[in-house]
């Protein structure tokens, strides 16, 4: 079997797996999640090795592990086709890492565990699914596979206002894939007018080349802004805040982490390199709103008091510098931007699991009613600053590595008005700091709030409705261990050891960035 | 050669090894015995700056001169991401000899500074990690001053960014150590941004990062730069001067010139051992270490940011060392005074020349020099005002007075510092500051003028400092509570820091700095301008007897001359306002304004018109609910009339 | 001899006579009628289109047949969920019959 | 239309058959239309049972013997004979008026107008020729034909719809048994 579709059959497997143990062994469930997950993680590394070693052996095709079988052919020909380039064995990677961290995350989940473990693995379906494909078809239905989980497992394992984000977040979603569906049959229709069969499949549409125009001035938007949505540009990402913010950790980790790189890479992979003419036409207007995205994501962050706000706002600001990237169209700005989404999704899902981690004990989010959190639990605690210092771009994490890719990269874009721009971007670095300090100085450091010393045992007393309650705290357990020191060794990995992943990227992106400029 | 190329490598991976050994697993395997991570840190420290003197001997007196000029070795430089074909981030290994210099200051500081620690910090709550941090930063310091290119340097700049955070929020549980972290940090990431911009600009028209490359001198002129940018303009300024004056402002942030200067006093909330090491000797000065580094083009390519830098670099130490005589806690007129002393430094840059003929590039020699010297006596300073405050528990002058006797090595060591800063020879001080106030002198009277006025400032407050501390009177505290001698661990490195501050006047028999540290790289002969030299000596003599006046004893004549210039005196003290007016952009501004408009905007106008979407596609629904009403006849209406329509529709067509 | 065009009339007098009486009818057993109305004009057509246009076959015959068994059984059923219906609600007008709506 | 009532030989309208029709078309019609106006029911079920009546008529007039007598037993024999039944049960049903509003009336009466026009137009469009057996009006059509047709299974032959219907039927006997059945919790 073809090593990518691997992927899906050992999530399947897990599917049914779980499916077939008893609701109220959970802890059988977990192990079957965590081996599944493990298998997945070895794929992955596999993969990144064995795709490493054939690009060294001369492998030239575009696409690597390339495979294909006939879904339907009549009216429309839908394949399953699957295949990799340096762009997505790092998505790969990535949503590989995420998920297994993810599932120690939820370690903790009680409540109807099997049914949320199962949704899990549905969104984790989807989101390999997506990253393996390389027929529009496939890749836009494991898109929405990727999403109808979501709904539910905000909806049911929520916190806060759960259903109205779950709705929300849905809907905008939808609306984005609504968007992204008139764009992919515009694409397949309008792709061959006159050089034979209409496909789905990305690479013979890229190597025709024969869409018109016209027609890509009409598509290139619809896809772009379809994709844009999940990617939370600027208009379109109010459904970030409040989705993540109730969504349950893992859902958050896996949402941020990976869900949200589904947008960058479908702009990327679909957008542009199917419509490159008008992608040159029309890239300033998103430029622009990207680079809102940035600034405006940052600002927007220093005022929030809700934990995952902040983080959602930050998401806001770094995808946004990722779909500002690819908007530059050359090799360097592009890399970055996948260097971007890579980082991007490591530290936020480290963060989305040391909030949910901390919010598990405290019971609050609000950075108001915390403080002096790093007595109290030390591991947490330096987890997070890690996570912030890899936000706002510490070299040595890998936030700095795709910035800086993307500042010099965008930089040498050949027009002034851009390269004005990207300095805008750079002022994101300065209140990144600002608002991921807040947070540290605020919750970490200074003083006990709000947390009483009984004996060796620190306790959280909050007051709800003339209530007082008691919430003992504690430090970090084994599985929260695994999940946040698995994050920041991939973070570091790439902060410390860059080249070779940026390598990887930087050579399949040289194709499209060629045929951009 | 060989032997240093090996070596090299370890001046940077052994203290990373250290950071991440003591960082990971410190508090777990020294648990019950901290002291092991912190001899652990020092022996590995050691190490570092054994092979760092190796390094700098060899180099200076064995392999680095060339020709006729010094040459720059790159040790060894590996590709660690590569953006484009050129524009490659290496980390490697520069040895020349401002390179060489600087890690003698850093190895030594840094080796003092842990000895030191020892005592200091013995038995405090993160013990372990005050070292490991300490590692992270002599790592990242040491990557910044051999860096092979700017952007090395600025990977490293941002390291010992965070690693200044680190040490300031030591004591985290003190929220004016956080909130003084916090400060420094935004601060100098404020202007690394532009540093960053700087660099951006720089890159994309040289296609470079390489220092190599950029400061390569020709025909007098930096000749990637000129031949790449020269003429490109943006708003009526050169290209080339904006990127060279946003570099300056990214160092002017580390190196906390005005207006960037205000965390520099606030950082005195960490522990004193790392403000000697970090805000006084090291870290501050890495933005007179990037000018220096990039002198060549400053000096050919942009010469007007030069001259600004001048201009800046004066009025900074002026406003500094004004500060500074107002100042009661003895940490920030210590920080006050490092921001002036730095402030000469790129003062002696600006005045510099780059040949060195008529010994015009004395300004480049003297900024070095008095960077070596002012490590060492304001490191000296800074131990030694940990010793006292170790000893008083306080850092403000009206707890102290009279500690000469209780404390003689302190004192002898202080005093020692106090003459050198004062520029008072034979020490240290006298030397380097009175070769800036001899280049400034050749170049700009009036900065000439400035520089002098500062110099009998500046020997006025630190003895102030020396007396209060000292002398003055005897504080009823000491009667109860005995202050006492540190212990040796701590008395050793003051002790060897003054040493070094005693012992430059050896320089005038081997020359070292003129012969070796110079802009382009080929020595020459030194001339003191004795008439300079006596004027300079003059006026500190003056600021020292003054302090005398005012300070020996007791005495209401300082409360009298505060009391007649009550308007300065009271800004001065208040620093001049100038973190109010901060205060005001951020928190009023930035935060209360932008932010929360923005903040406001989002929740309000943006995801309102979601959900306005969503609310009239909710109404509109209830509207067509009741289409669908449960009657039947009407249904059967619909019915019909749809059937008729669509039968004439398939009729008439 | 009847031209076909005369039933056809009928019927489709018929049919709109039993379209008025359904939609303007109260009670569902005069919607009951007025539906009989409707399957017999629609019968009437069957019938005859089958008696001119294809005598020879019984198409439109049988299928009447059917309709008629159809509309009694419908009829059957109809009057029994009427009944049922009376018994519940005490009332068989169709605008009082509302409670699957909530 | 008009051109069709201009070929018409007005001599020869008066013919038995076409008395016959015409008389059989005007109780179907006049009926009907008062079974729907009617304003009580008991009335209207009765216009309805000459309504039927007539149309087992027409049937005749068609020399379709046996679907008259099925119309006649089924509908006027079973199913008006439910009608009123039902409407006997329910109290009142058969002796309360039902008041309409013109409204509703207006408006039904009106679509129902325009259906039958444009039946009527679409009609006018299309010319029905008569195949020749449509003359010979008194042709019988023999029952063994009708029970082959039914039973048959060769083309035109509808075992397999009598066999439907039949099962059909039998859910009706079930289901109107089960809802008709009091349960016994009411």
């Amino acid at each position: 079997m073809n090593i990518l579709s691997a992927f899906v059959v050992v999530l399947l497997v897990m599917l049914v797996a779980v499916f077939l143990i008893p609701g109220e062994k959970k802890n059988a469930i977990r192990w079957t999640m965590a081996a599944g997950s493990m298998v997945i993680l070895g794929l992955a590394g596999y993969l990144v090795w064995d795709f490493l070693a054939q690009r060294e052996a001369g492998a030239t095709d575009k696409f690597l592990f390339a495979d294909s079988t006939v879904w339907y052919e009549g009216v429309i020909n839908i394949s399953y086709s699957v295949g990799v380039d340096g762009v997505s064995v790092a998505m790969i990677m990535l949503s590989a890492i995420v998920v297994i961290t993810g599932v120690f995350a939820s370690w903790a989940v009680e409540d109807k565990a099997k049914e949320y473990f199962l949704w899990f693995i549905m969104l984790s379906i989807g989101v390999f699914g997506f990253f393996i494909s390389v027929d529009l078809f496939t890749m836009f239905l494991f898109y929405e596979v990727a999403l109808i989980p979501m709904y539910l497992l905000i909806g049911v394992w929520g916190s806060g206002d759960k259903e109205y984000a779950a709705m929300k977040l849905t809907l905008m979603l939808m609306g984005g894939s609504a968007f992204l569906m008139v764009g992919i049959f515009g694409i397949y229709y309008f792709s061959a007018e006159d050089s034979g069969a209409l496909t789905f499949n990305l690479e013979e549409i890229a190597a025709n080349a024969a869409m018109p125009i016209e027609w890509q001035r009409r598509f290139f938007p619809l896809t772009f802004v379809g994709f844009g949505v999940l990617g939370a540009m600027f208009p379109f990402h109010t459904w970030s805040p409040d989705g993540h913010a109730s969504a349950p950790t893992a859902v958050s980790m896996l949402h941020a982490g990976v869900l949200m790189k589904l947008g960058g890479y479908g702009c990327f992979r679909v957008a542009m390199t199917l419509m490159p003419e008008a992608c040159k036409e029309q890239a300033w207007i998103f430029i622009v709103l990207t680079g809102i995205s940035v600034v405006y994501g940052a600002f927007s962050a220093c005022v929030q008091n809700d934990l995952k706000y902040i983080n959602a706002y930050s998401s806001v600001s770094h995808c946004g510098l990722v779909l500002f990237a690819l908007l530059m169209m050359n090799q360097t700005a592009m890399t970055g931007a996948i260097l971007q989404m890579l980082s991007h999704g490591l530290m936020t899902a480290l963060f989305f699991a040391l909030i949910g981690m901390i919010y598990g004990q405290t019971h609050t989010r609000d950075i108001r009613y915390l403080g002096g959190l790093m007595q109290v639990m030390p591991f947490l605690c330096v987890c997070y600053v890690i996570a912030g210092m890899a936000s706002l771009g510490l070299p040595g994490l890998s936030g700095f590595v795709a910035e800086m890719t993307i500042f010099v990269g965008s930089f040498a874009h050949e027009d002034l008005f851009h390269r004005v721009l990207v300095i805008g971007g750079c002022t994101s670095i300065v209140i990144t700091a600002v608002y991921i300090l807040r947070v540290v100085g605020k919750i970490l450091f200074g003083p006990l709030y709000k947390i009483e010393k009984v004996g060796d045992q620190y306790n959280y007393v909050s007051e709800h409705h003339g209530e007082v309650h008691h919430y003992p705290l504690r430090d970090a357990i084994w599985y929260e261990k695994i999940a946040t020191i698995g994050l920041i060794v991939s973070i570091a990995i790439i902060g410390l050891y860059p080249v070779w992943i940026s390598d990887m990227i930087s050579e399949s992106l040289e194709a499209v960035a060629a045929m951009l400029n | 050669m060989e032997t240093i190329t090996n070596l090299s490598p370890i001046i940077l991976a052994l203290p990373f090894l250290m950071f991440l050994f003591l960082g990971l697993c410190g508090n777990k395997l020294f648990k019950s015995n901290p002291n092991i991570a912190g001899w652990i840190g020092t022996a590995g420290l050691s190490v570092v700056a054994i092979v760092s003197y190796y390094i700098a001997i060899q180099y200076f007196w064995v392999e680095g001169k060339g020709a006729d000029a010094y040459q720059q070795f790159v040790l060894f430089n590996h590709e660690w991401l590569k953006m484009t074909d050129n524009l490659v981030i290496s980390i490697g290994f520069m040895l020349d000899p401002i390179s060489a210099m600087m890690l003698v200051v850093i190895s030594t500081v840094s080796l003092m500074v842990h000895i030191y620690s020892l005592g200091y910090m013995h038995g405090e709550e993160g013990f372990q990690r005050y070292y490991a941090v300490l590692s992270l930063f002599t790592f990242a310091m040491m990557g910044l001053v051999v860096a092979t290119n700017i952007f090395q340097m600025y990977i490293f700049w941002e390291l010992v960014g965070v690693s200044s955070f680190l040490l300031i929020s030591f004591y985290f549980i003190k929220p004016s150590a956080v909130a003084a972290a916090k400060k420094a940090f935004i601060v100098t990431r404020f202007a690394d941004m532009f540093f960053l911009i700087g660099i951006l600009i720089l890159s994309y028209y040289t296609n470079t990062f390489d220092f190599l490359k950029l400061t390569a001198v020709s025909d007098g002129h930096a000749t990637l730069v000129n031949t790449k940018m020269c003429g490109e303009m943006f708003m009526g300024l050169s290209v080339t001067s904006i990127a060279m004056f946003l570099i300056f402002l990214g160092g002017a942030g580390k190196s906390a010139m005005f207006p960037f200067h205000i965390w520099l006093p606030d950082a005195m909330e960490g522990p004193t051992p790392a403000s000697a090491l970090i805000h006084a000797a090291t870290m501050v000065v890495a933005g007179v270490f990037l000018v220096a580094r990039m002198f060549p083009v400053y000096f050919f390519e942009a010469h007007d940011v030069l001259t600004i830098i001048g201009y800046i670099g004066a009025f900074t130490s002026l406003f500094a060392a004004i500060i500074a005589c107002t100042q009661t806690d003895i940490k920030r007129v210590l920080a006050f005074s490092t921001i002036s002393q730095i402030a000469y430094m790129f003062v002696a840059l600006a005045v510099s020349g780059y040949t060195s003929e008529h010994e015009a590039c004395l300004g480049y020699t003297a900024s070095m020099w008095h960077l070596f010297t002012h490590a060492m006596f304001k490191a000296c300073l800074f131990l030694g005002a940990g010793c006292i405050i170790h000893a008083v528990h306080s850092n403000e002058m009206n707890a102290m007075g009279n500690l000469r006797k209780f404390m003689p090595i302190a004192h002898i060591t202080f005093l020692v510092s106090c003459l050198a800063i004062a520029g008072i020879p034979p020490f240290s001080g006298f030397f380097s500051k009175d070769e800036i106030l001899v280049a400034a002198f050749e170049h700009d009277k009036v900065l000439y003028a400035c520089q002098a006025f500062v110099a009998g400032l500046t020997a006025f407050y630190m003895f102030r400092l020396y007396f209060r501390i000292f002398w003055y009177s005897e504080n009823p505290a000491h009667a109860h509570h005995t202050p006492h001698e540190a212990p040796m661990n701590m008395n050793i490195p003051l002790i060897v820091l003054s040493v070094f501050t005693c012992f430059t006047w050896l320089d005038k028999v081997f020359p070292f700095f003129p012969e070796k540290i110079t802009a382009d790289r080929v020595g020459y002969e030194l001339e003191t301008n004795w008439i300079i030299a006596i004027a300079s000596i003059l006026v500190a003599v003056v600021g020292i007897a003054i302090a005398w006046v005012l300070y020996l004893k007791k005495n209401d004549k300082p409360d009298m001359i505060a009391g007649k210039l009550k308007c300065l005196y009271i800004s001065a003290s208040h620093r001049f306002y100038i973190d109010e007016i901060y205060l005001f952009i951020t928190r009023k501004i930035i935060f209360g304004g932008i932010c929360v408009a923005i903040a406001w905007f989002d929740r309000h106008i943006i995801d309102g018109f979601m959900n306005l979407l969503a609310w009239i596609s909710r109404e509109l629904s209830y509207d067509i609910r009741d289409v669908q009403s449960g009657n039947l006849q009407q249904y059967a209406w619909g019915f019909l009339v749809g059937v008729l329509a669509i039968a004439m529709f398939a009729i008439n067509y | 001899m009847i031209p076909v065009e005369a039933y056809l009339v009928v019927s489709t007098l018929l049919f709109f006579i039993g379209v008025y009486g359904f939609l303007v009818r109260k009670n569902l057993i005069g919607i009951l009628m007025a539906v009989e109305l409707i399957l017999n004009a629609v019968n009437i057509n069957f019938v005859v289109f089958n008696r001119f246009l294809y005598p020879d076959h019984l198409e439109g015959y049988i299928y009447s047949l059917f309709v008629i068994v159809v509309a009694a059984a419908e009829t059957a059923i109809a009057i029994s969920i009427i009944i049922n219906v009376y018994r519940k609600l005490k009332d068989v007008r169709v605008d009082s019959i509302n409670e699957l709506k909530n | 239309m008009a051109e069709y009532l201009t070929s018409i030989d007005f001599a020869g309208l008066f013919t038995a058959d076409n008395i016959v029709f015409f008389i059989l078309s005007a109780v179907i019609l006049v009926c009907g239309f008062m079974s729907v106006a009617s304003t009580k029911l008991l009335r209207a079920a009765t216009y309805l049972f000459f309504t039927l009546f007539a149309v087992a008529g027409l049937y005749l007039t068609l020399s379709y013997e046996f679907i008259a007598a099925v119309q006649l037993s089924v509908y006027a024999g079973g199913i008006l004979v439910l009608l009123i039944f039902a409407i006997m049960l329910v109290k009142n049903l058969g002796t309360d008026t039902e008041t309409i509003s013109y409204v509703n009336k207006t408006i039904a009466g009106l679509s129902a107008l325009a259906g039958t026009v444009f039946a009527f137009i679409t009609m006018s469009k299309f010319r029905f020729i008569s195949s020749e057996g449509a003359n010979d009006a008194a042709a019988k059509v023999d029952m063994e034909m009708v029970g082959q047709t039914l039973m048959g299974t060769d083309r035109y032959q509808y075992l397999l719809a009598f066999e439907a219907v039949s099962i059909l039927l039998l859910a009706c006997i079930v289901g109107s048994i089960v809802i008709a059945t009091k349960s016994k919790e009411d």
